[in-house]
């Protein structure tokens, strides 16, 4: 991207680019908005099972939760090296960022497989589909993340990732840490506050 | 452009350091293992949900506050988050109660 | 970088000329430009909405009548409405907001040039994928006519969500063709809240912009929280005719409620996505002729702003029929009146401001004071269905349909050809002709109001909507007659501004402000250079041209070397690679071509980001 | 509105003419009977309350109408642009007159809100006990009425007692149809996997029309339906009858060749008549209208067809011809069929 126009004229001083991610955050959050009202409208509508708490694997998901969470903090370090100029501690901090992303994709990988195996497809009933639809549009963000983070990565290798270019890096950040948030959100109303009744024993 | 008053970048002295992002991901550790502790404990079960939510909205204000540098940047920025945010929380809360969720 | 700004470039280091030949279009990143296309192709889609709605007109001119099939007429008024709203009525705000508000604020593009072009090329894709529905039947193996789509343009689950209600491709060029629409949507929000928030010239403070610039603000804000809703019902919509997911599936608990929600929370921002830049381009014409500001400048943008946030919290009245409840009615009812008081605010503000002044009675004066009188008759139907028993009989009548083409037809309609009128000059250089011009109001004018104003009886005398045939027993004939004779008046005051806009190639020049208005963009030449402002501008009013020392000076030729940026084909690619994605997805039933052609698509879409991202392009 | 417009001569001509056609259309509106499926000529309570509320509303909105458009129209032709006339002054705003202007609509407002409520609750759809219970099932493209108390099924016409409350609980079998009979009250979705209710009294006898009122596929439009509202003793006497099995006429072979018909009936597609519909006694499908009475009633198809010989043969001949999309095919019948199953149709009474 051009890193003229930092030195363009802008009526608040402000970066466009910052401005207009930001936008698409407030965007995101409707879109991810929909997708949690629909989980939680249809909690417990299922006429069939598995449901929630034959399904869902806290212990599991708790420490994927970490992982993510530790993501984080993992590229808010990155930021911080490039805005400085240390190369070698950004590429540290990218690669652990694009890295605990990965596993957090194998993470949902191993609990998709692992469903299907229990009988919730994707088709199987009201908290299949709501489930996998959203816990899978965030899985998209945070593949779409590691593509983003691993090709700052490639472009630092190249040498073309110095401080000036860290507003590339901070907007790739924004972008990472509101993939957490979301997580953070769903982790709390989708794996702990599981609201569909238990099943009549 | 010496006529607009607002500071050209909050970049410096301003951001935190690294101390403090370590400091709020520890903080957002514990927050998370409160949270699965209180998930097991049948004691809180009757009032899971606004603990659990509390929580949650802990960690995501942390995280948007100090990460996603909200706290230090320009107010602008703030707005254009917040705004939509509340539309969601809003839209979320109203299908909640039009679905008998909630109940008043 | 395309040969064309290559070229550009090297010929003209201190006064940029626009480079010209059809490349030169594919790849414009200039707003202008891709002003003037959003432009042509909004007009477009407008006649071909305009002829859906005659023959539409033409089928129920009489009772009983067999101008078409019942599974035509119903794919006509469905592509009738999703063409006017989406393909005709938004793009032509979009022209005014591409063209007009880098110009308004004293800017030399918009923020990102490309994102601009990416979102017309993604619109073109979007209007051309809905309408290839009309001819592409025999690839489906059905005949021509049959695979366009036929489920309203709110397309309600479940009969759109179960391929046993519909099973053709029908309802797949709908759901693809407006989830490609929304992709321009958005991008365009994201491009336009930043150009307004970030470009404005110095001295350009938020409560000195034009109200124009204001109310597209506040509708780029309404795009980019109101679309993702949509987005995430027609995802679900989607997956339910693809993989048999259960979101609409009633027999697995699933609500067809829910669609309806999700659709009206798009839906109801969607109105004033669409009502709120003409009350702009009113806001600008109205001071203009009268030759006095604004009345009431900010209580008018805060009501703006106000409308625009009470928007998302009155969707339900969409849904009073199904039965939410008393409690729930009387809360949508309560909001929806409310609604009224900004609404109102903004009419007696137009009313005041022409009060007292010196009415120059220009046709795009004519078009402005014509909104402000079907907005009120508009405004009032609307008020009568805001009350949910009356909503009771009145939903899903021809009320309704008199209700919003009052607002949206003889509204946003004659509100944006109020802005055709009086920014012609300043995008052509020349002015359209007046006389002709009048005889282009008064006929849509006349034709309009006799199209719909009967439909309110019609409406309430029992006819719904929908409806390809109806019995003579109901006595609405002659309502339904008049109501077809006006359409017809209606669409003959289209050619008249079709001739119009032809015949006027040869009027004279003009210069930089030939109505004498207040605002910045008649303070360039007309139609301005491609850099727009030799030099950055200095505001120190709302009303610079009216004001002595209102904005410093404007030479006619640049000072210095101005750069300006070299065109891009990449959005266009992206936009491609998008369009084969939603043509590989229509083929859903045959899933390995299907995939491949997804995947193919994909792979465009991805390359072309890459090479977007960095390629050298300077903003 | 517009005929003040005309500052020029030569635009009075079309704006008169809009005025003139304006006026006709409110004395249209106001005029008594032709109109069977009017919202504004109620004859039940509920339909009555609905129509009430309407009609303050609507004169609340004339004079708003009234007063906003003579200002507009007045401002327009007073400041019109004259020779010789200065500058005008710009003003920028008042701050009075704004506060006053945004206060008048919301107090107008609450006038309208006050009743609205009101009626909201009065036709929320909760009847008393002791209303007539009655089922109302949309299926594409018609209407099923049960009525669970009288163990009756019907088709498309909904027979009602006169000054009795009665109690709908509304659903569909297939897509989202809607309930709507003007006269009597405002339109309720029936919605599948839901229910919702309208509850009302019809206060005067007579047959009063409605049909579904939200988009429902291909012959949305031919999904017609009618209120019969009788005296109670004429109800009971319909009921009655509708509870008998009427048996078939064994003198008249036309009839009984129509029920061997009926029976046998087997089309190269597979298609019987047995399959989808029943008559009591005879057949027990239950994809199409019940038959047991269709001789009683007065329209068959939706209500878009009148139930006599000829309509009834024209639709046994093509039935899709008739309601495009129709569940029921088109059947390869012999003259001889046709006016057979037309002589046995025709005698369930």
């Amino acid at each position: 991207m051009s890193h003229a126009a930092a030195a363009h004229y802008t009526s608040t001083g402000l970066d466009s680019r910052k401005i207009a991610f930001w936008t698409f955050i407030g965007s995101e959050c409707l879109l991810f908005g929909s997708l949690i009202a629909t989980y939680l409208v249809y909690e417990g509508r299922s006429v069939s099972g598995p449901t929630t708490h034959e399904i869902l694997n806290i212990p599991l998901t708790s420490v994927s939760t970490f992982d993510l969470l530790l993501s984080s903090l993992m590229m808010v370090l990155a930021l911080a090296a490039v805005q400085r100029g240390d190369r070698l501690w950004a590429r540290v901090w990218l690669a652990a960022t694009a890295l605990l992303g990965a596993i957090f994709l194998g993470f949902q990988a191993f609990e998709f497989t692992h469903f299907v195996h229990e009988g919730l497809g994707f088709t199987t009933n009201l908290f299949g589909s709501t489930f996998f639809t959203l816990t899978g549009f965030h899985g998209g963000h945070v593949f779409v993340g590691v593509v983003w983070l691993l090709t700052l990565l490639v472009r630092s290798f190249q040498g073309k990732l110095g401080p000036e270019k860290a507003m590339n890096v901070e907007i790739a950040g924004l972008y990472w840490h509101f993939v957490d948030v979301v997580w953070i959100v769903i982790f709390t109303v989708v794996y702990l506050i599981q609201t569909t009744p238990l099943p009549a024993s | 452009m010496a006529e607009h008053s607002e500071p050209q970048e909050h970049q410096g002295s301003a951001h935190p350091t690294a101390a403090t992002y370590v400091a709020i991901f520890a903080v957002l550790l514990i927050i998370t293992i409160v949270e699965v502790g209180v998930f097991y404990v049948p004691a809180f079960h009757g009032f899971l949900a606004p603990i659990l939510l509390t929580l949650s909205a802990l960690k995501f204000t942390l995280v948007v506050m100090f990460y996603m540098h909200l706290k230090f940047d320009h107010p602008l920025f703030r707005t254009i988050f917040t705004l939509p945010l509340l539309i969601a929380a809003a839209v979320i809360i109203a299908l909640l109660f039009l679905y008998g969720v909630f109940r008043l | 970088m395309s040969p064309a700004s290559a070229t550009a470039q090297h010929d003209a280091p201190v006064v940029p000329v626009a480079p010209t030949g059809l490349w030169s279009w594919i790849t414009t990143t200039d707003h202008k430009r891709i002003g003037l296309l959003y432009g042509f192709t909004a007009v477009f889609f407008f006649l071909v909405g305009g002829l859906e709605a005659l023959v539409i007109r033409l089928q129920l001119g009489a009772p009983g009548n067999s101008v078409v099939s019942a599974e035509t007429y119903n794919q006509l008024f469905t592509m009738h409405g999703t063409t006017m709203i989406f393909l005709a009525v938004m793009p032509l705000s979009s022209a005014f907001f591409n063209y007009i508000i880098p110009l308004q604020i004293g800017a030399r593009d918009v923020a990102f040039p490309r994102l601009n072009a990416f979102s017309y090329w993604v619109f073109l894709a979007g209007g051309l994928l809905l309408n290839a529905s009309f001819v592409a039947g025999p690839l489906f193996g059905a005949d021509r006519l049959s695979v366009a789509p036929n489920g309203g343009w709110f397309g309600y689950a479940n009969l759109t969500s179960s391929l046993q209600y519909s099973p053709g491709p029908n309802i797949d060029f709908w759901v693809l063709g407006l989830q490609i629409l929304g992709i321009a949507s958005l991008a365009a929000g994201f491009n336009f809240i930043t150009t307004i928030l970030n470009l404005r010239a110095p001295g350009m403070k938020l409560m000195r912009m034009p109200v124009f610039t204001w109310m597209s603000l506040v509708t780029q804000f309404l795009v980019v929280t109101a679309f993702p809703v949509i987005t995430v019902g027609l995802v679900f919509l989607m997956l339910d005719r693809i993989f048999g997911t259960t979101f609409y599936n009633v027999s697995a608990g699933g609500d067809v409620v829910l669609w309806q929600h999700l659709f009206w929370l798009f839906g109801h921002p969607e109105v004033y996505i669409i009502i709120l830049p003409a009350m702009g381009v009113v806001s600008e014409v109205l001071p203009t002729f009268s030759r006095k500001p604004l009345f009431g400048y900010a209580i008018v943008v805060y009501s703006g702003v106000l409308i625009g946030v009470m928007g998302w919290g009155v969707w339900a009245h969409h849904m009073f029929s199904t039965g939410l409840g008393p409690v729930a009615d009387t809360v949508f009812s309560a909001t929806t009146m409310l609604i009224a008081v900004p609404t109102g605010v903004k009419i007696f503000n137009w009313i005041a401001t022409m009060w007292g002044g010196r009415l120059h009675l220009t046709t795009s004066m004519w078009f402005a004071v014509a909104f402000i009188s079907s907005f009120i008759i508009g405004g009032l139907s609307g008020v009568m269905h805001s009350s949910p028993p009356a909503d009771l009989q009145q939903t899903d009548t021809y009320f309704v349909v008199a209700h919003f083409h009052y607002v949206l037809f003889g509204g946003a309609v004659q509100g944006l050809f109020a802005g055709v009128y009086y920014w012609w000059p300043k995008i052509f250089g020349h002015r359209l002709k007046e006389g002709v011009g009048k005889l282009h109001f008064w006929l849509m004018f006349v034709g309009m109001n006799l199209t719909f104003f009967p439909m309110h009886f019609s409406g309430l005398l029992g006819m719904p909507r929908r409806i390809y045939t109806y019995g003579p027993e109901l006595g609405l004939g002659m309502l339904n007659l008049m109501s077809t004779v006006g359409a017809f008046l209606t669409g003959l005051s289209l050619l008249v501004f079709v001739y119009n806009a032809w015949s006027s190639r040869r009027e004279p020049r003009v210069g930089k402000n030939p109505w004498a208005a207040a605002t910045l963009e008649w303070a360039v030449s007309s139609p301005p250079p491609v850099y727009n402002f030799s030099v950055l501008p200095t505001v120190t009013s709302r009303l610079p041209l009216w004001t002595e020392h209102g904005v410093s000076e404007i030479p006619d030729t640049p000072p210095g070397p101005i750069h300006v940026p070299g065109g891009s084909h990449w959005p266009l690619m992206t936009a491609l690679g998008i369009l084969v994605i939603a043509v590989g997805a229509l083929l859903h039933h045959h899933f390995v071509p299907s995939l491949v052609t997804v995947l193919a698509g994909l792979g465009v879409v991805v390359v072309s980001v890459y090479r977007w991202a960095f390629e050298p392009f300077e903003v | 509105m517009g005929f003040v417009f005309s500052r020029r001569p030569g635009a009075v001509r079309p704006v008169s003419w809009l005025a003139a056609a304006a006026l006709i259309l409110i004395l249209v509106g106001c005029s008594g009977e032709p109109y069977p499926q009017s919202t504004l000529h109620p004859a039940a309570d509920m339909s009555g309350a609905i129509d009430g509320l309407y009609r303050q509303i609507f004169w609340w909105a004339v004079v708003v109408f009234v007063v906003v458009q003579t200002a507009l129209v007045v401002t327009v032709i007073r400041f019109r642009r004259r020779p010789n006339q200065p500058e005008p002054r710009h003003v920028y705003g008042n701050t009075f007159a704004e506060v006053a202007w945004t206060l008048a609509p919301a107090v107008i407002l609450v006038f309208i809100a006050v009743p609205t409520i009101q009626t909201i609750f009065r036709v929320s759809g909760r009847a008393a006990p002791g209303a007539l219970q009655v089922e109302v099932i949309g299926h594409q493209w018609w209407w099923e009425f049960r009525y669970p108390e009288l163990g009756l099924v019907t088709a498309n016409e909904l027979h009602l007692p006169q000054g009795r409350e009665v109690a709908l609980a509304i659903t569909s079998a297939d897509v989202i149809h809607s309930f709507w009979a003007p006269r009597l009250h405002g339109k309720r979705d029936a919605l599948p996997g839901r229910t919702t209710r309208l509850a009302f009294t019809p206060d005067s006898a007579g047959t009063f029309l409605g049909q579904c009122a939200e988009f429902c596929g291909e012959s949305h439009a031919n999904m017609r339906l009618r209120v019969v509202v009788q005296p109670a003793a004429d109800f009971e006497a319909w009921a009655a009858r509708q509870a008998e099995s009427p048996a078939v006429d064994s003198t008249a072979a036309l009839q009984v060749a129509g029920l061997e018909a009926f029976r046998r009936i087997r089309d190269p597609g597979q298609h019987t008549c047995i399959a989808c519909h029943t008559i009591a006694g005879v057949s027990g499908g239950v994809a199409g209208p019940n038959l047991t009475h269709v001789g009683s009633r007065q329209t068959i198809a939706g209500g878009t067809l009148p139930n006599d010989s000829a309509g009834l043969a024209r639709w046994l001949r093509n039935a899709p011809g008739e309601k495009p999309g129709s569940l029921m095919p088109k059947i390869a019948l012999s003259d001889d069929e046709v006016a057979a199953l037309v002589a046995y149709l025709r005698s369930r009474q």
